[in-house]
């Protein structure tokens, strides 16, 4: 059945929900089910109780999350946008990512934090963010960023399910898009590097909402006698290093797309573990295609030019061919 | 200081009503019809607010402001042409199209921004305040936020060093009632936000924020009292916004009774300013005429004004 | 209800105060023997507020404490062997010396653990709450921390948030003068932090936190209401650390004059117990015996425990 | 004369205090001289009101800073730890360095944040972390690292004077750490590498409290007759990456030393930019030194398994030396 991006998640939360009652829901506004079509209903099914508003207070609010993990629950948080965790992240990198390791394996804190993100709808600078990047560098914490439907669903689940804290990235950019997914229960385990499309004269390794972008990529690529494989990490902590590396050292080539900013970007980590597994596969350097490091114009135009695109991505295989 | 006004002031305070009213309604009709970038929050009803507390002040004391300030702004006498190219995504607009509708900022006029991040404008407002207490020069800083962001911890600690340092601030708590679809009595503990000026051993009170006279009655308390370097005020000015949050709620039906939206139209603070400050049907119509024909040429010059250009987009990162 | 207590109870809550005050002093030996691995902060004089409340739990309440941790840890049960092992940093420590001091934590007993980030105890002890909330087994959750933390942000929204939603957490305030070396007086803008319970629309309520039957008299109500659904209560135990703040600031002298610690220590919390127990000095013998048994049972627990192994560095990590 | 990294910074303060009344301290315990040698005798000399203590509110007194510079002042922020600055984030990453270009070119944010950091002093999990790879996402701001004291002196100077928004990154292991150091008035300017030491076989890049393990590494190197070029890149944003990459291109092997964790860390940023330059003269694959991918554990045994070292250094350089 074709679902949209949001559905799978509205889905995977009203399975899981359904599933085990620990499980619960908190954020600004997911009671009102008109707020978004990824929360839409559960409170209707779910009530009030196990579908919770909170007040503006996202430090609060993530902590209360982390506590009733630790005492056994299984809360899912909506951050509504990744750029409100700045204010919560002694939460989580300083306590749900540590406290078990911390605390000696005292205690496990299955929580996952679903953080919508990204740019291309003209929010602006501090609406539009891709921070994943940030959340490599601690250690506890399991990342995860679907491209699609299908994936998301599975993910999510796998997400819920999972002992640990998981931060979950949503491309916002991505909610309406559609795909066919399995209906019921599937789920899909991490550090599983999914390969979305084969080829043979180089792979383009795409992140969340650039996944689509590379496959655009790609196919335009055909049409100039390039085959491009495209492959999709799905989640950067723990990163299938072995996946991507397959299918560098296949393709001799690679570029990674992503929507975060350059400097300091996922992009550099996938780069950085991958080389040291291909070197000498490698014809070319690896490039990275990301968003120009400066803010997220709201101006639409500029938004444009800052965010990684086909084109971008295009030109940069090109580069990588042509180098020499 | 008994607050005494004359009748030009009555004009002008009227006057900076409408135009906000004005400007407010033509934003919105301009984003229903794609012209404006991003998304915004109009303050349609809470004109008294911003115009009660902004009359008070000079050019050279401060505001910071929220999501929904476009009133705030107006009233502190940001640039209307610039502003409204700044919704259109121009190059002339304020933040050169970079801020949109939720960072309009005219530092010139002592404006120094919405801030986006619920919340955030209060540690930043703080700090301005300070400056001023260096500056020994007598200007005082208003920070206006929602409800809602009297949940947020930078409120309290903001609240906390404004008064240990006895910084010439003024928390101004605009209470609409919801913040986006949340009712207050939910996410509120209190029911006055006032009261919580007690944990500060600062001034609380709670006004009727539709009445901009009793806004400036009590704004003005506070601003003298800042101005003689007694510290912070926390005012709670009671009002409702008479549209939806931003861009696709209704005005009433999905998480606002229609009857309690009917009850706060019967209080607009333009009927009761009108009032209040003795506006004849003549003197109505001149200061409409005069702010609808500022509108329109803000409008022609956001139209005009040209996109900007690619080069730009690296600009205004580093001084 | 009132609050009976028997000879018996007299004896324990005594002999819990003691043991406090000899684990505290022989840490504290210890850390100066360059026996403690990374820093303490001792409690030494704030014995009565943590016996007081906590000598009212269950074993499956909850506390969750701060960097100054030892004595909740004690008065809620924590096993001092494996305490001490964790301060010496040893693989039978309770966190496995992964944590150390400022992480003690022994969940078995319902203790969620010493939090080294101040302020970050009181959101994670709403949630232990809410998740309290959802079983309906009328526990109650208490969260220690210092007047330096109710300055904290966290502190804000945490109370907001356990008052709206009822929930039962002790917000316990142990008011003991500074934070490091920062004033109380300089760094909060109210003289009794219990006020801002104002705030929240919940009680609170200051008690002299050097008197642990006047602590308990006050916890025990919180805790009853809390039980009963009524949500939140603030308490403030004013206090006093006979200590400097960490390892290397002296008792007074830097920041604290003598003339103050001497006037606190008069009133020494194992003092008033004595007295006001009617600890005869036969039964204070008997106490101090078995406590300092089992202090030099700890360390003989602590220095004969093996430290971790390479491997242990990759466990517990993930669940 | 010799000096220790903390006299520097105590010098550049008390220096830029005098020349310059707009600039002031703030942070906790900041007044008391006993607290810090840091910030020994600056409340002395300037008063409390510049050199002002504050309540513990990261997130409050951070906001003021960035509003203060706002209207003109120029505030020096002393964070203590840097894993305290998970409360403030949002003040400095989504205000601080965004608000120049947010607002049009309006204001600039002449801001310094002073932030201790880093392990081997035994403070555990949340009070030895290194965070300045995050700061690589955040446009707009500046971040730099020291190694040692003369460096430190100039580059705090530096940043004093900038009229943007800097992360001054300081690693405690260093506090006492003496070296020569020229007195009076001198800056460092940004992007400009330091190279400590002469090499030709590979490039040790090192990144702040690693500089010194690089160096003792390269010693020790030189004994088996590997000669080694030891450079500092002083500062990450902006990075010297034509600097960085010349010497790579001259040695055609590299290692990146950091104390942060591996997995995000800047040593990927720095492999992943001077990998794309330095392409066609690596003999190896560029390997990276750094902290395990676990939290920090407070007990001494397990923190010096986690943290970088020089042996771990040398064994780095023996593998991509021997790479085939
Ligand atoms: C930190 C943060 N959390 C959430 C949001 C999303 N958000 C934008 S406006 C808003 C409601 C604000 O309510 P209130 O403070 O009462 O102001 P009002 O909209 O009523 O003027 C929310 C939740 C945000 N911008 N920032
Ligand atoms: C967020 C944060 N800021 C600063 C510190 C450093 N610090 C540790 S204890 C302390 C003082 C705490 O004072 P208080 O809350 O009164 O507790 P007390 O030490 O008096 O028991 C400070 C500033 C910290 N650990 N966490
Ligand atoms: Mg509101
Ligand atoms: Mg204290």
């Amino acid at each position: 059945m074709e679902i949209t991006f949001a559905e799978a998640l509205n889905q995977a939360m009203f399975e899981e929900m359904e599933r085990d009652e620990k499980v619960f829901l908190m954020g600004e506004d997911v009671a009102l089910s008109e707020i978004s079509p990824a929360t839409a209903g559960l409170s209707e099914r779910f009530g009030t109780e196990r579908v919770r508003n909170t007040p503006i207070s996202e430090l609060g609010f993530t902590g209360a999350a982390v506590g009733a993990a630790m005492a056994g629950y299984r809360p899912i948080l909506d951050m509504r946008r990744i750029d409100f965790m700045m204010l919560s992240i002694d939460q989580i990198a300083n306590q749900a990512a540590k406290l078990r390791y911390m605390l000696g394996g005292q205690v496990s804190i299955p929580l996952v934090i679903r953080a919508p993100e990204g740019g291309g709808i003209q929010n602006g600078p501090t609406h539009s963010q891709c921070l994943e990047s940030w959340f490599l560098q601690v250690p506890g914490l399991k990342v995860v960023v679907p491209s699609g439907p299908k994936d998301a669903k599975g993910l999510l689940k796998t997400s819920i399910r999972d002992d640990n804290p998981v931060l979950f990235i949503e491309y916002r950019q991505l909610y309406s898009n559609k795909e066919d997914a399995q209906e019921g229960d599937y789920t899909i385990p991490f550090a599983s590097a999914s390969t979305k499309k084969e080829g043979q004269d180089i792979t383009l390794i795409g992140l969340g909402s650039q996944v689509k972008n590379c496959m655009s990529a790609a196919e335009e690529l055909e049409k100039i006698g390039i085959s491009a494989e495209v492959i999709d990490p799905r989640t950067i902590s723990p990163l299938d290093v072995d996946g991507l590396s397959a299918s560098v050292v296949k393709t001799r080539n690679c570029v990674i797309a992503e929507e975060g900013h350059k400097h300091g970007g996922v992009g550099a980590e996938i780069l950085a573990s991958i080389q040291s597994k291909c070197f000498s596969s490698l014809k070319a350097p690896i490039e990275r295609v990301a968003a120009l490091d400066v803010p997220i114009p709201v101006q639409t135009k500029l938004e444009k030019l800052v965010l990684p695109n086909s084109e971008k991505i295009i030109s940069a295989v090109k580069d990588v061919l042509n180098y020499s | 200081m008994p607050l005494n006004i004359t009748k030009e002031q009555f004009g002008k305070i009227y006057e900076d009503m409408v135009r906000i009213r004005c400007f407010e309604e033509k934003a919105y009709e301009l984003f229903k019809l794609g012209k404006v970038v991003g998304g915004i929050h109009v303050s349609v009803g809470q004109e008294a607010c911003s115009v009660g507390v902004c009359s008070l002040l000079n050019e050279n004391d401060g505001i910071l402001t929220t999501h929904r300030g476009h009133g705030h702004s107006i009233a502190k006498g940001t640039r209307l042409p610039e502003m409204m190219a700044e919704l259109y995504g121009k190059t002339t607009g304020l933040c050169r199209s970079k801020g949109g509708s939720m960072h309009i900022a005219d530092v010139s006029k002592g404006h120094y921004g919405a801030h986006s991040i619920v919340g955030s404008n209060m540690p930043m407002a703080s700090g301005v305040g300070l400056a001023y207490h260096f500056e020994k020069k007598q200007q005082v800083v208003v920070v206006f936020f929602g409800d809602g962001a009297a949940n947020q911890g930078s409120f309290h600690e903001s609240m906390n060093l404004c008064s240990i340092w006895k910084l010439p601030v003024i928390f101004f708590c605009e209470n609409n009632h919801y913040a986006s679809s949340t009712q207050v009595e939910y996410a509120s503990s209190v029911e006055d936000i006032s009261v919580r000026a007690q944990s500060y051993n600062v001034p609380g009170v709670t006004v009727n924020g539709m009445d901009v006279l009793e806004v400036r009655e009590v704004a003005n308390e506070a601003i003298e009292r800042a101005r003689k370097g007694e510290g912070p005020t926390l005012i709670e000015g009671k009002t409702y916004r008479f549209y939806g949050h931003s861009r696709s709620d209704p005005n009433f039906g999905l998480y606002r009774s229609e009857s309690e939206w009917e009850k706060w139209k019967e209080c607009d603070p333009l009927l009761v300013a009108e009032e209040k400050l003795g506006i004849s049907p003549e003197e109505k119509i001149k200061h409409w005429d005069i702010v609808e024909k500022q509108i329109a040429e803000a409008v022609a010059f956001a139209e005009s004004s040209p996109e900007p250009s690619d080069e730009e987009v690296f600009e205004d990162l580093y001084a």
